[in-house]
């Protein structure tokens, strides 16, 4: 290996490993995928810290996504490259929808969705959100049927430049709103109100059925 | 729309299907919506106030009047629709009647409010998409490097997969399971103990000669039984019976070394023969 | 676009946009094709000579290649870079559909899962998903035969983002709304179809077969 390598002072060494590291990589790395590939010991998180600030205002910036980390260019930079980007097909309006509901509901189920949306998903929206990688399978509901829950993956984060679903859009506003709860704020409604039947046809899922937990180990 | 209480910042996007605000936009296609929420939800936009501030009683009437306009077109409304009118029409009348005795159910005021904070919901959710829509997206505004460096030395094979395709994968077996005709199983998976007997005997009796040592039942097995499990199984029960039988008949001698072992067959020999 | 783009002074913003350039390009640029991309008038010679002073010493650097520029790992850095990979490839359908048939019905013995698939299952698939380490031999059966089980690894939970394999949808729920397109395959009908192993090659369980369970559990 490399016998000079620690010439230099020890986290200048290290911070220059990890931006090669980083800066060679399409996809982000974890602090965790950094290490693996360091002399044992190397300080990998202030490396980070230092390379954030460094970046800082360039034209290439190394962004923080979910637990990882990635160098991309500076979102205003983004017209001098857009020629060569292959145009894709805009997800439908229904499809975006859906995708920001998982986003800022998650974990979800599907009947949670419908209700949101007054709509039953339509064929093929979860199932392309999926193959793209922006959502996936989350724990089961422990309700009745136990539905399957959705969530949003790392690579949702990294396409819509989120260090977290924390930082999703105005959430903290929608939570204050009292617009994430699927009831009107401080109980004003009678308790019984709920409005299933009415709208969105709610149809649980039968319980049990082919739920592969049922002969699970 | 009150701008201050405004979570993300623009104006609302506009509804391109919502066309100009005079009343005759109303008669667009219910096509362009995807159901009575949505229209709702356009028909509130218009009120130009905050969602929650809504006068639910004037949104039920004007969608009982877009509904009614729409009969009277003869356009064909889905249920869910009429549906969503019959609810209105009995909101309505809940608003404008003095309130009957609290047991009733909810009181009307509970129900509008009810339906106006869903409308804030979706209406929140459709934002947000906007929203996330006009982010910074990777591969539109924010690029990953273009030529990742590797000086890789391939030394081994990952199997990738997606859950995707997990999921797809069981749907596919689980239909073409449902799609597979029963009556061709049937008479496909089943070797008849007559034809079994029939073969195992001619073929012994021909490679009599030949067949000096012992072979295994499953070498005898026809050959366009031994792929599909569940020929091979009934070719297997069928073969076996039918050893049993040309055995007790003194036709061939069987052995097995334990339990579960393969069977062995072979001609039956002469004694001193072998 | 940006409207603050020619707020900092111009040679700043000129060395922005050459790096972001430069990094998202997938080949290196020469000083022509860089400037063709850049407002009118953009100074680019400088701005690379700017650049290069810049990142001189550390983890990238921006190396001349011919007449083109490039983003380029540190030369004394190369052996970060040469890692050991793993090349990605494909699993079979018949592979797929084994797995999948596993991880909805575990602990499930080899007979039951050709009863689902409705065709044979060969050792060369089951061997596969044993070596990739997705699944392992379970308890065997209390019946007649003792057979082996079957059953998914935490490794494959990790693969596919899974929690757990109780959160896989239910078949009823990939149906419904269509999570998953239903529509039978081509060929659905054919009652004997043969799994052709892993890539068309070793497609019969060897005569006098081992079962790769027997030796297991």
């Amino acid at each position: 290996m490399a016998p000079d390598l620690f010439g230099p002072a020890p986290e200048i060494a290290t911070q220059r490993m990890v931006e090669a590291i980083l800066f060679a990589s399409a996809a982000p790395l974890s602090e965790r995928e950094i290490a693996d590939r360091l002399p044992r010991g190397a300080a990998v998180g202030p490396a980070i810290q230092a390379l954030t600030a460094r970046y800082a205002g360039g034209g290439v910036v190394l962004e923080r996504i979910g637990k990882s980390y990635a160098f991309r260019t500076a979102p205003d930079l983004g017209f001098l490259m857009r020629r060569d980007v292959v145009v894709e097909r805009p997800l439908s309006r229904a499809a975006m929808e859906t995708l920001a509901i998982i986003a800022y509901h998650q974990p979800v189920t599907r009947t949670e969705i419908e209700e949101v949306r007054g709509v039953g998903v339509s064929k093929g929206t979860l199932d392309l959100l999926l193959e793209i990688g922006w959502i996936r399978v989350g724990r089961r509901r422990e309700t009745p049927g136990r539905p399957a829950t959705f969530v949003t993956t790392p690579a949702f984060l990294d396409h819509f430049a989120l260090e977290d679903v924390r930082d999703l859009p105005a959430l903290a506003e929608l939570r204050r709103a009292g617009l994430m709860d699927p009831t009107p704020p401080e109980g004003a409604a009678a308790p019984a109100e709920r409005d299933d039947g009415l709208f969105g046809e709610r149809d649980d899922p039968a319980p049990g059925e082919d739920d592969p937990s049922e002969e699970g180990a | 729309m009150a701008e201050d209480d405004d979570p993300f910042d623009a104006a609302p996007p506009r509804d391109p299907r919502s066309g100009e605000d005079d009343e005759d936009a109303l008669c667009i296609s219910i096509d362009g919506f995807e159901g009575p929420l949505d229209l709702l939800l356009d028909l509130a936009r218009r009120q130009k106030v905050d969602l929650r501030r809504i006068s639910v009683l004037a949104l039920a009437e004007q969608y009982l009047a877009f509904v009614e306009r729409a009969q009277a077109l003869r356009i064909d409304l889905a249920g869910d629709f009429l549906v969503m009118a019959a609810w209105l029409a009995y909101l309505k009348s809940r608003l404008l009647l003095p309130e009957p005795p609290a047991d009733e159910g909810p009181s009307g005021e509970a129900l509008a409010e009810a339906l106006a904070h869903r409308l804030a919901r979706l209406e929140a959710m459709r934002r947000a998409a906007g929203a996330l829509q006009s982010r910074a997206r990777l591969g539109q505004d924010r690029f990953a490097r273009g030529a990742p460096e590797s000086a890789e030395r391939i030394v081994a094979t990952r199997h990738n997969a997606s859950l995707a395709d997990l999921l797809k994968a069981y749907v596919r077996v689980r239909t073409r399971e449902a799609y597979t005709p029963l009556s061709c199983d049937r008479r496909a998976a089943v070797l008849a103990l007559e034809d079994a007997r029939a073969r195992l005997s001619r073929l012994v009796g021909r490679e009599a000669a030949r067949m000096t040592d012992w072979q295994t039942l499953d070498a005898l097995l026809p050959e366009d039984w031994r792929a599909a499990p569940a020929r091979r199984r009934s070719a297997i029960a069928s073969s076996f019976a039918a050893a049993l039988e040309l055995a007790r008949e003194g036709d061939v001698e069987l052995r097995q070394e334990g339990p579960f072992e393969p069977l062995m067959v072979r001609p039956r020999r002469e004694p001193g023969e072998g």
